[in-house]
């Protein structure tokens, strides 16, 4: 399969070129804060919880919140029905979203307490964890959480020997590598970050660029869905 | 927990109060549904999907069919399984009793209605008498839980099967191009009431189940027989009750499986 | 199968004829209340534990006591062997059971507390949730609860096109619908109901008529037990 | 908790000032055993079945036979597992501990004797090595728990498989309607000690079972071998208390067998 | 298979020999004291924490501390992959490894705590429940745990019509019977004792007796193994 | 807890305020990895294996090697899966937080350094296509605990790999007595770095972990291309840091790589 052709990916896009990306905010009823997000064909919501007490008592911390962050998928999200129910990919996911989301959180001003994020990917095809951190933050800012920033999050790959932006399924599956990514745009830092498939210094630098610009985008979006939900500005 | 306990008192006395004028909380006749929006078809990952909305109340019901071994009990049946997952969306981690049985059940009364109406052809979906049979999976996403998940989920489930397309299989079994829908034979309906001292009222809310004293859920098919009933809830009906419960339910699955079938030929799914 | 022919059924029973039940009360030491009941071929025992401390506290009500139900059953039970532990389905009848016993249980009496009905089928045969709970209230009495009523139980259906009362195996198994039924005497009240199968509602109210006039048998078979356990009048 | 720990050791001081004047709380000698009751075939769903009741404990054996395959490290043996359910009947859910524990080591010790004797005769049991064999299932139910769990369970275990009936196979391995006997080859009878302070008392009650130091139970077989032992308890035993023992569990060994014998020659089971 | 001829075992060993034992103290630096045992061809650590205070709470004792012991097996230890985790073989063994080592910890010293002995077989081949032991009870020892006594154990057996020592993987697998015993040297009693297979009174007392000679040995090399430690000896 | 916060508040001053003036707690430089110390096949029982010091850390890994079916989607591919066990020989039980989370993390990273390298060829090692192929379990135990689990597994895991020998199979596909290694492509090494403060620490001891504010694992292989990362801890890296970690853990990769052959040719395995 040829993943790209004079610089115009399988599904048309640009190098460069994110995907449609669609987020709405305050969408659930009963979370304190809620996002959704539409991103090529993934579709995923996140419920923020809290703050509130936590228990079991022992898992409390005194000087600050206790951040929880759960992913997980539909078992009709994906072709081959998945069995409901964590598995070892949907942990790791939620931790290393916990990891992405902590640096911007105030937890220091609910010490005891807990915050829960609960993201569920209804469909997914390819870039759910970047979805579910860029819906999550948005959410915890909908549930009125003191945060520094929000967390605008995308990968880049390595498809034949060009770095693109935003994998798709196709470029997932079978390109050279994938670098999913989230950025704290006030400080530039990265807070989530992994890799797999091979990939070197020079291209992993090239990488970030991209993403950087990628997030820079969605950071615009994030910021668009809060004021249209904030100020009544509710066409679109 | 004590004063967890004292505010639901209070809630009840609030919710009662209402009910003995006539009134509910969100200015509804005792008899009247929620405006309920059906989004068949957004889970272009599934074979069927339906997106309920029941006021604020949000079910996403997905069907995949697969194909596998029948019960060695009912070799010339499909296989349909029903599940309900308490995903932590819609409720925090936090709240008390038993998730789990309320899931189980939920699941069960939706599939019982579904099974014994029966909505689906069982037989039609056999590949290989004995050895493989199509099975039909109805998942439910609890999104936004906002009172009466049985009958949001009820909907979702029923609107998700009747627009499901699945592959026409060759003779030797294999998937060809060609979709075909499932052999659906009915439509069950559930109505589920609430008990709120002498009152009762359907669709409740989050707030009115929370203080409810019992549940009354029923199933009608397209020819008003009754093919599902579950009482929950800590108290007892009367025996008229149930049967005007029974009366008002054979109404409402009228109306209910008119708006389904009206929306999916509007749709044309 | 004919499963009724000129008003007699397949194993010989009246439309509205109940099959032989046997209760005894107090037949575990252990326990602080018990029962067993012996009901055409299902054999079931009830131990009822409390009023006591409910662990862990945060399940505790300060305005009465938790109704805990358990229905299990026997892995040689059953024609085929069940895998022992919870499934779903006894998950669900443990629910609704505690749903029939709550109504006559004061268990406004004992806050803070916890009241334990277990039960557990060692041979079943269409019918174990009516025996369970029909035992279980005795039980409840034995451990001497305050209750405002005993709570019999027993189911109707639909075979061909009669409403038969107390369904066999075969009748549950190709009968057209099974109604399990739990009344309140005192009050005529139902606090179990369920159904599946094919009922019109004109064919609900003769089964409820029917089921009403069983568990008035059973109600005198409860009481029987319980005065035969109270007033040493111990022989058959 | 520390009142309840301080009650155990009430408890225990009663029970042990008992034993010091050579008395038990039920009245009964140090080497006697409570009356033992065995209803053999109460449930006609399973194989085989015994309710055995020693003093008030109660235990249900039922046994079920399936055909599945062999281990594939025993190609030419039958199947046999022993499980023992911690139903909540017997055991307020508030009782602390791992009871988990306490059953696995039940449903292991009794397996034990029944498989070292040997009890059945497993190679017999092959219908085509290596590919099928019975698979014999022994379910121990306890519905009241007034001690010796170990003791009541063989018995009810051992009397249950030696009035099994299975069907006879016919050539292909299809059962016919005659029934047989599981091939059994020895009856092995368990006696269970307890350490309390420095006197040894032969089945214990649960009121000694709370307070003993050490627990010893010695298996035995038709021809006087021990053919299993466990030492349970947080104490310990001396080479001739161990001895002691065996030679108790030998000699009644012999009588529960013979107990056992009659009673299945009287019923004729 | 011929086990025993002429008095001499089928790897060579005399009926009264025990395999090459090797013990060593405090191999592990995170826990408060361990242990590591190579017995022919087993291996196995052990690593005591404690006492610490016990939680859940309701799990304490207001009079001694719980002791909780944990065997474990790795899922490459034997020739056949093990699936991780606990089977009913390790629950079972768990729980009779806290009754062979109760009886020389000084629990009372320490109300309301915990002491966790966690035993890790890396290497199985027969025996790994006496090693565990044997090396557990020096583990505690070298955690500062006051205790009456240390707990040699081993096994006996009878093979053909010969009792003997020290059972090896082939005369565990076809021999008559196999006794794991753990012995208190300094008052002779006996703390572990499970037997299975065919064994007469008679047989017993010799296999017990030989026992006493085998765990003299093993004595010895634990009581040198804490010299070494303590002394720094270090020298093999 | 409060006590605990307090305390990890004081040590984590400590350790920063080292790391301010250049220094670490154990002595070493911001660069410098604690002694390495591998010992391969010490696990007869399984067809690899190697105890890995690193520091007091200690990880053993074990690889067992069996046959199965290969996964549907990848039919011309062996399986290979990566375990890491929760020991609590390496931590107290008493210890909060979620251990599973942290043991399924480190397995998840070590398992995929090794296959995006890939380090196996899993093509050869089909025995035939979609039916059977060779299943490579890697398991990895921890022993002890003083930090850097990553890095010490990443060792232990790909020395053993390096060093299993697995029955040549014969035509037919069964076992035959000649032994052959694994076939391997690569020889993947991770670098894990804490970022405490502004500082960046290579290697992380078990104090440093217990303060760090974010952790980077690079996976690297034999020409220098990165083949996995792994972000960690609640606080942000910049590009720059990243960029350099990257680096290092390309140089530190190749003398991993040479320490491990070098050892292998020298013990002849």
């Amino acid at each position: 399969m040829e993943l790209i052709k004079d610089g115009i990916r399988i599904d048309g896009r640009k190098k460069d070129e994110l995907r449609d990306i669609k987020i709405e905010v305050g969408v659930l009823k009963r979370a304190d804060g809620s996002a959704y997000v539409e991103w090529g064909m993934n579709k995923v919501y996140v419920a923020v919880y809290g703050p509130r007490e936590l228990f079991p008592r022992f898992l409390r911390r005194s000087d600050k919140a206790v951040l929880q962050c759960k992913y997980n998928m539909a078992s009709f999200s994906v072709d081959d029905r998945k069995r409901p129910g964590p598995d070892r990919r949907s942990v790791e996911i939620s931790k290393v979203t916990r990891g992405a989301l902590e640096p911007v959180v105030l937890t220091e001003n609910f010490p005891e307490s807990v915050i829960n994020v609960n993201i569920e990917v209804v469909q997914a095809e390819a870039g759910t964890r970047c979805a579910g951190i860029t819906a999550a933050s948005v959410a915890l800012a909908d549930a009125g959480i003191p945060m520094k920033d929000l967390v605008p999050s995308c990968a880049a790959g390595k498809v034949g020997s060009e770095i693109i932006l935003d994998l798709c399924k196709e470029e997932d599956n079978f390109g050279e590598s994938d670098l999913p990514i989230a950025m704290i745009p006030r400080t530039g830092g990265i807070s989530l970050l992994q890799m797999d498939g091979l990939m070197t210094a020079e291209e992993l630098e090239e990488a970030l660029n991209l993403v950087k610009k990628g997030c820079k985008i969605i950071y615009e979006k994030q910021k668009e869905a809060l004021r249209k939900r904030y100020k009544g500005d509710d066409h679109d | 927990m004590t004063e967890v306990d004292l505010i639901s008192h209070i809630e009840r006395d609030y919710i009662l109060n209402l009910a003995k004028k006539g009134e509910r909380e969100d200015g509804r006749g005792f008899d009247e549904y929620r405006k309920l929006i059906l989004q068949p078809g957004i889970i272009k990952k599934a074979e069927g999907s339906c997106l309920a909305n029941l006021g604020e109340t949000k079910v996403l019901a997905g069907i995949k069919v697969n194909k596998g071994e029948p019960f060695p009990d009912t070799p010339d049946q499909a296989v349909m399984t029903t599940n309900a997952e308490l995903i932590p969306l819609a409720s925090p981690l936090f709240e008390s009793g038993p998730p789990k049985e309320d899931s189980i059940e939920l699941a069960r009364v939706v599939d019982r209605g579904i099974r014994e109406a029966p909505a689906l052809d069982m037989p039609s979906l056999v590949i290989k008498e004995g050895e493989l049979v199509r099975v039909v999976f109805i998942d439910l996403h609890i999104l936004d839980s906002d009172g009466n998940l049985f009958d949001a989920s009820n909907r979702a489930a029923v609107t998700a099967l009747r627009t499901t397309k699945i592959p026409v299989l060759d003779e030797e079994g294999n998937p060809t191009e060609d979709l075909m829908p499932l052999p659906m034979l009915k439509t069950p309906v559930s109505c589920t009431f609430a008990k709120i001292g002498e009152n009762i009222l359907v669709d409740p809310s989050q707030n009115e189940e929370k203080v409810l004293d019992a549940r009354l859920t029923v199933t009608t098919e397209d020819n008003g027989y009754i093919c599902a009933m579950q009482k929950g809830g800590d108290s007892q009906f009367t025996v008229d009750e149930i049967t005007d419960c029974v009366k008002k339910s054979i109404k409402i699955g009228k109306e209910i499986r008119k708006t389904i079938s009206d929306l999916i030929k509007k749709e044309g799914l």
